[in-house]
């Protein structure tokens, strides 16, 4: 598929004797919003985060397969600071650094070796505009970022990784902790910024995923159960578990 | 993108590749720095968790290796070197000391032996560190000057029989007849009588240098000839001079024995003697000289003898330490009182502490409105917590020993570590109280459940691990609290008979015992006992896993 | 993980169907009263008809309210949804199906003085045969019975063929040179033309049915 | 009927007791819950009420600023104890400037670096130093500390130097708790977002953990000042106790805590008052600490 | 609390909105186009009508299936809800006057070759009514106008007195002798009967514009 | 109101100086559901508690208005312990207290005063089957209660909470904290429970709130919006706001 983004294969992850995840193959498309649903502990999240190796950070994980991400493989030479930089992660509570808002945008230029102050500036600027939240914090980009509301500091937090210049931005129930005007806002925001990007967003409110994305993904005990359309998942499934997961309902 | 849109104008392309290819090289450059600090931090951050850890397994080590194990260089007259069996100065004939098996004894030098024979002393304290009387037993036939109390008998048999059974009991026995005290539970003592002789040349001053003592490498070195200067070993620019003993004499094979070479190893350089009398008399006159010799004949012939320095490694810590009573300051005997009082002063603490912190916790957490009340408690909580354990001391002194009058004790101690520890069980207490999910308590008062029934019967019992864990943390720290106690509970090391009754703990004892020099190894052994308790503590502490809800 | 949850929606979802079956049985009777009424000339019949179809019209509102707050408070998807979307559309050609009922009733209305030209025959059995498919069409409806629903479509097929043997035998009717016999042959041919509507609409029901199991529209 | 009347009446019975057994307890655990306060009234009126006196026959500034301490001088008794406050500060400082950087990176090591046995491992060793009473660190300072400066330094070994190093151990487990916890406690959240963009280890945990983590790291410090400036026996055995200015790291000096035991077991008169007066200063500057970690402590449980 | 939110669900509605409206056109222009092809005698014309009703047929259900997806995947509730409940009702009614735009073209080609026995005015005249009325009854239901809706479809009755003036007409020819003229006058019976029809689901289409509004079947 | 269980009228809410509600006035209705719903912060849970007196744990609150249960003032003289008796709670998160699952269920009837062994095994068994876990749990009725499943605990719950013989069951969020399956067994449960008990029913999940309840109530801002039949509220609000709300659209 020539518009895939990432492309998973035969991946299997591992958390000591532990088989989280069995044999998923994906396709994320580029410019996509990609769902991920299944009920706790099926894997989605494990999965997600082998995509940045943020799994890396557990003690005794394994990852068998490929994920290739624009054709190369992320566990074979790819260096992780690349590769994180590339694919964004926003996670579940929001977490601004305690710093000001400003410097937190700045933070990953900076890290990555962006000193020039004009620079920063810009990319402050324009991060906060496209994450929605620029008109709200513009007279107080020096006040700690841990005094904006849930929802902005959630915004707050995709700004960050917009400022990084993402490429891929994954979501892990990004809304799970905002009330439903905030997650609102999030799920408008994220329909905007589709177009420049490719979002892959685990999400445990089924209506969420009906609502914003393109593809969904079904996981269930580990195995990537169905994948498809959004509407066709939603309106008619083909596995009875999707079914009996999406309409409530199990056995 | 932009790249993409102007490649119709190379000119351009060209600059723009160029601009993005010195970007790429200082992102490289950047990115290959914080690499290298990255492994540089986690190499330093690894360096302090292992010197944190190695001065942790140094001190308890040291001090546990210490505490089992007495590791001493000692200087005596006396060389105390491999097996030598020695006559006993006074006698022609090889003799053996044998002593009762409830005698901490694994050696005696010639002069102690002698003493004890006198009756001087009486009791083995001064010999051993051991609160036992001394029985002397001697045969009929042996010659010396024997003290009053001194037994004799007549048959070897009789002699090993009353040893046996009589606490405190030694005998000496020809070594002739040393089969017939096969059967007898009794120790066989060596008896050191040998001595290094040096002529008093070697002896002076010059230099700022003397020559001081001599340990075994160096006596070996001695006696085979491979040193031929005192200057080699720390002494004087002066030549030695080897004086060797009489062929056959009892120091003769000691000699060789000692240097553990043979008769035609005898080194060249060493002047031969013919008899007792030539050989002191050599010892003396020459530039130099040394000789090893009996301590009683270098005494009688006023010749200069050199300390040895020898190394004296044993047990430590037994078990009889911890059941014998202290004597003498604790020079002598066991730490038996002083455990006893340690457990009377941990449980009357805890006894008044722990009703009173998880009282004042419960409070704290349950009933006070937040508000001026409970930040004055807590502020005095905090404050009392604070405050260096010397202050507590002198309050105590204060206000338990000289204004309740309580006198220096028990009481007043435990009351000052009440004190003490009484914030470490409220914080812990009210720690493991919040810990208690707010839940619990709304589910109970739910049911209909009044407030106290609610705490004694839901909360209480679910923080119980965690306030457990505090109260025990407590007792270590008034297992090893000193300051406090120094003016409070006083130094009387007996066991104590009421409250009021001056009583000194592991921590004081050690204290004292450091203080005062008493005794290196028992201090070690009581630092022990200390870090024996301190690493129970921890394990019971950590045992008490705090239930995750 | 298994569990037989959401009893609740399963009830409604029990309720509903029943209720559908219901209806179609009002539908079905207002067809056999009006039928009856065409053939045994019984006006007080055939006004009975028209006068209950109010309850088919009003039942078929209830219904889709049913189904709406259904959808509003327990969100359906996939076959629970289909199968409500399906119901909006059931339940409208049930009511069309009753409307040609009452058609056919206000027909046997008008054709209550007159004497037949030829003694119906045609007409009753279409009709009978219309109330079977109906009643089978629920059937199929409520047991997600996919054949069923097939079958039921196919025999379409002859109730067509009925309503074009009749037709032409009006039309011969109407070559005549009786003013009343040719209105009443065209009213017959309207009444015939009601059947093969009702046919269609039954199609439909099946359409929905097949629809609502497969998530597939067919083309019956 | 019956069953159920007689359910009521013990229910009812039950509501009765309960609201009285309520009062009585609360009034019981209020009393428990004033034992710290009036303690530390107590601790202060005594204090205060001892030392005080003192100021009668010597000046505050002569008291505070004097560097002469000589007590038993009948004729002209002299109690400067600024030598005991200097002392104090050079071996805290001292002890904290060897046992933060340890500490800190310790603690570091623990919350980010370290697997999980090794920071089990860590976690008892932490626990093990804090546990061991001072009386056991002075002991190991006489025979191991005292003796190492002695052969590199030459002199006795027992000085500012010993002191601050045996103070630095014992300080570093409370550097390394309240460092580790507040390290930890921070919401993993904020060092995966770092990762997450791409940040390096060493840049997560410097540019964002430990700023994040600075208050709770200072009130550490602060704390750990105060328990440097309080100990006693590990101290009074390994630095000399001698009452003079300290001259510099080998010096033997004696510090406000050494004082007051020194002294205590045969003083009377002005000089048991005047140590009393030292305990005031003492008591003053563990005051300042304790209410400065308060304030610093405060803070960040504002921002949460 | 302000937030424009919700903005993908927004966009989808206006997009259903707007191909309902195409949907509309569609049919309206079916209509027309079947008329003129009576009017004018093009049995061309009349069979484009014919073949273009597959493309309404499966708009249809291409918006069935629209509808059925926003109900799965945003599961509104409330006005939105009834919007799109309605909705579901509303393409099966413009499906249906599709149908009988077909009808009208079917009859005109059948019609093609004859000469009218009076002048085509009633039925063209009906169309256009029913064509405006059409549109102005889908502008309502984008725009939620319950007036309009209403007004639109009290044109209802205008257009029902045009039928019965027609019909009054038709029978008057059918006394007549001419074979082919009674055969003529019972295809324009059906066909004004269609143009009838059609205002009737016309009338429909007004009642699902209020009940998405209001929640309420209202009786028009 | 004959069908009444509990009636509210005039009620305001003050925590210190903020007011939390204002003026509600609400019938409760026997045997039925009835949900509250609102945004964060919008008062239901406070209101909730207000039903059976929690809120006087919370320092500084006031209550001014009347609540009637059947027909007597609970901030009257009505017993506080009476009262929490027959109007039990169910909380957000499952609160078993830690001991073994029987004492957990026969706390509530030990603290009222009975202590016959056999007695309570009869209400422990009887509430445990109500609450559909005695199958579950009947072979290790003394193994600790918190070693049981997220659903199991907050099932438990409510069993102890009708261990006490209540008449009306206040829960609030009582799957919040729970995964779907577990959601859709409490639910089912509820649907149970209201035969024999009048449920009030706090959720932010609007679909729960549509599932499950007769009666729904909507606040806003501390107000009581709306109330009415679920079906009403859901389908056809008269309140602008209120389908803002469900409809997931504010403003």
């Amino acid at each position: 598929m020539n518009n895939s983004k990432l492309s998973v294969k035969d991946l299997d992850f591992y958390y000591g004797d532990f088989k989280a995840l069995h044999n998923v193959s994906m396709e994320v498309e580029k410019n996509k919003v990609t769902a991920l649903i299944g009920p706790s502990g099926c894997g989605k999240s494990t999965f997600l985060k082998t995509l940045n190796r943020m799994n890396d950070l557990v003690e005794g994980s394994k990852v068998h397969g490929t994920i290739l991400y624009d054709g190369e493989d992320i566990y074979g030479k790819y260096d992780i600071i690349q590769l994180r930089k590339k694919v964004g992660m926003v996670f579940q509570a929001p977490n601004p650094f305690a710093m000001s808002i400003y410097d937190n945008i700045a933070y990953g230029p900076r890290i990555h070796g962006i000193k020039n102050r004009k620079v920063l500036d810009q990319i402050v600027e324009k991060s906060l505009f496209q994450a929605a939240i620029w008109d709200e914090v513009k007279d107080r980009l020096n006040k700690p970022a841990l005094g904006l509301s849930g929802g902005q500091q959630q915004r707050l937090c995709i700004a960050r990784v917009l400022a990084v210049e993402p490429d891929v931005i994954l979501m892990d129930e990004p809304t799970s902790a905002l009330d439903p005007v905030s997650t609102s806002r999030i799920e408008d925001l994220i329909d905007e910024l589709k177009k420049d990007y490719t979002i892959i967003i685990v999400t445990h409110n089924m209506q969420q995923a009906g609502r914003i994305s393109d593809s969904t993904a079904f996981f269930l005990h580990g195995y990537l159960e169905e994948m498809g359309q959004t509407e066709t998942i939603f309106f008619n499934p083909s596995s009875k578990k999707t079914e009996d997961y999406i309409s409530g309902r199990f056995g | 993108m932009s790249i993409l849109l102007n490649t119709q104008t190379p000119v351009t392309d060209i600059s723009i590749e160029a601009l993005v290819n010195s970007e790429q090289r200082k992102a490289d450059t950047h990115y290959r720095k914080s690499k290298r600090a990255n492994t540089l931090a986690t190499i330093t951050l690894w360096s302090a968790a292992a010197l944190t850890l190695a001065i942790l397994v140094y001190i308890l080590g040291f001090i546990i290796y210490k505490g089992f194990r007495s590791d001493n260089i000692l200087e005596t007259d006396y060389i105390n070197y491999g097996t030598i069996e020695s006559p006993l100065p006074w006698q022609s004939d090889d003799t053996i000391m044998i002593v009762n098996s409830d005698v901490r004894l694994k050696e005696i030098n010639g002069d102690n032996l002698e003493s004890l024979l006198k009756g001087k002393p009486s009791n083995w304290g001064n010999i051993n560190e051991q609160d036992l009387d001394v029985i002397p037993y001697v045969l009929d036939t042996a010659e010396g000057n024997f003290g009053k109390k001194t037994i004799i008998k007549n048959d070897v048999e009789s002699i090993a029989a009353a040893v046996e059974n009589q606490v405190g009991a030694f005998g000496i026995i020809p070594a002739a007849d040393a089969d017939k005290i096969d059967g007898y539970k009794l120790n066989v003592i060596p008896v050191w009588s040998l001595g290094i002789g040096v002529s008093p040349t070697v002896l002076e001053i010059k230099d700022n240098k003397k020559m001081r003592f001599i340990d075994g490498d160096m006596l070996k070195d001695i006696l085979r000839g491979n040193i031929s200067n005192w200057q080699e070993i720390g002494g004087i620019d002066l030549p030695i001079t080897l004086v060797i003993p009489p062929a056959g004499s009892y120091e003769y094979n000691a000699y060789l024995e000692l240097a553990g070479i043979s008769e035609d190893e005898l080194p060249d350089t060493g002047i031969s003697t013919g008899n007792p009398a030539e050989y002191i008399e050599q010892i003396n006159k020459l530039d130099g000289g040394i000789g090893i010799i009996q301590i009683t004949a270098a005494e009688a012939n006023d010749m200069k003898t050199l300390k040895y320095q020898y190394r004296k490694t044993g047990r430590n810590i037994q078990m009889w330490f911890l059941f014998e009573e202290p004597k003498r300051a604790g020079r002598v005997g066991g730490v038996s009182s002083i455990i006893i009082n340690t457990i009377y002063m941990v449980l009357l603490t805890v006894l008044f502490s722990t009703p009173i912190g998880i009282g004042a916790a419960v409070y704290l957490t349950e009933y006070a409105k937040q508000g001026r009340l409970v930040k004055i408690i807590r502020l005095g909580t905090e404050t009392l917590a604070g405050i260096p354990s010397i202050i507590f001391g002198l309050f105590g002194f204060i206000v338990f020993v000289d204004y309740m009058n309580l006198g220096i004790g028990l009481l007043s101690g435990t009351l000052t570590l009440t004190l003490m520890i009484l914030p470490t069980i409220v914080r812990t207490s009210e720690e493991a109280i919040k810990a208690v999910p707010r839940s619990f308590r709304a589910g109970s008062l739910a049911l209909g459940a009044g407030k106290w029934q609610t705490i004694y019967k839901v909360v209480i019992p679910a923080a119980a691990p965690g306030i457990l864990t505090g109260v025990i943390l407590a007792v270590g720290r008034a297992v090893g609290e000193t300051a406090a106690l120094l003016f409070t509970m006083g130094f009387d090391y007996r066991r104590v008979e009421n409250l009021n009754t001056s009583a000194r703990v592991l921590s004081t004892h050690l204290y004292q015992l450091v203080k005062e020099g008493i005794s290196f190894d028992r201090a070690f052994a009581t630092a022990t006992i200390l870090i024996v308790i301190v690493l129970a503590v921890n394990v019971l502490s950590t045992k008490l896993v705090v239930r995750k809800y | 993980m298994q569990t037989k949850s959401r009893i609740h929606f399963s009830n409604m979802m029990k309720e509903l169907n029943e209720q559908i079956l219901k209806m179609g049985i009002y539908v079905e009777e207002a067809m056999k009263k009006a039928v009856a009424a065409l053939r045994d000339q019984n006006i007080e019949l055939a006004e009975e008809v028209i006068k209950e179809d109010d309850r088919i019209n009003e039942f078929e509102l209830e219904l889709f309210d049913k189904v709406s707050i259904l959808l509003a408070t327990e969100q359906p998807v996939a076959t629970d949804l289909r199968h409500l979307t399906g119901a909006i559309r059931i339940i409208s050609d049930l009511e069309r199906a009753g409307d040609y009922a009452v058609h056919i009733a206000k027909g046997a209305k008008r054709l209550a003085g007159e004497t037949y030209i030829t003694p119906l025959q045609q007409i009753p059995e279409a009709a009978d045969m219309a109330r079977q498919m109906l009643k089978d069409a629920l059937t199929a409806f409520v047991n997600s019975d996919e054949e069923l629903a097939r079958e039921v479509a196919s025999r379409d097929d002859v109730l067509d063929k009925l309503h074009k043997k009749l037709i032409k035998k009006m039309l011969k009717y109407m070559n005549k040179d009786s003013e009343a016999e040719i209105e009443q042959a065209a009213n017959l041919m309207f009444l015939a033309r009601y059947l093969e509507r009702l046919g269609d609409h039954i199609t439909n029901v099946c359409e929905w049915v097949i629809y609502s199991k497969t998530g597939k529209h067919p083309e019956l | 009927m019956i069953n159920t009347d007689k359910k009521k009446r013990v229910m009812e019975k039950a509501i009765k007791n309960r609201a009285r057994k309520e009062k009585s307890v609360e009034i019981v655990l209020l009393i428990c819950a004033l034992v710290s306060v009036i303690s530390v009234l107590f601790i202060s009126v005594f204090i205060f009420g001892e030392g005080l006196p003192l100021f009668k026959a010597v000046s505050v500034g002569d008291f505070l600023f004097g560097t002469d301490w000589a007590p038993s001088n009948e004729e002209n008794p002299r109690y400067g104890i600024l030598p005991f406050i200097v002392g104090s500060i050079y071996i805290t400082l001292g002890a904290l400037l060897l046992a933060v950087p340890i500490g800190i990176m310790t603690a570091v090591f623990m919350a980010e670096i370290a697997d999980k046995r090794a920071v089990e491992v860590m976690r008892s060793v932490v626990q093990l130093l804090a546990g061991i009473p001072s009386v056991i660190y002075g002991f190991f300072g006489v025979i191991v500390i005292s003796k190492l400066i002695r052969e590199t330094f030459g002199g006795t070994g027992y000085s500012v130097l010993s002191g601050a190093i045996i103070l630095a151990i014992m300080v570093l487990p409370t550097i390394i708790n309240i460092t580790e916890v507040t390290i930890t406690s921070l919401p993993k959240s904020i060092k995966e977002g770092s990762l997450a963009l791409g940040g390096t280890r060493w840049q997560t945990i410097f540019k964002v953990q430990l700023p994040a983590a600075k208050s709770g790291i200072i009130a550490g410090v602060v704390l750990a000042m105060g328990r440097a400036l309080g100990e006693t026996m590990a101290v009074l055995m390994v630095a000399g106790n001698a009452p003079i200015m300290p001259t510099g790291p080998l010096s033997k000096v004696r510090t406000l805590t050494m004082n007051i035991v020194t002294d205590m077991g045969y003083a009377s008169g002005d000089h048991r008052t005047a140590l009393f007066t030292t305990s005031i200063v003492l008591f003053l500057f563990i005051l300042i600490l304790n209410l400065s970690v308060n304030i610093i402590k405060g803070n960040p449980e504002e921002i949460a």
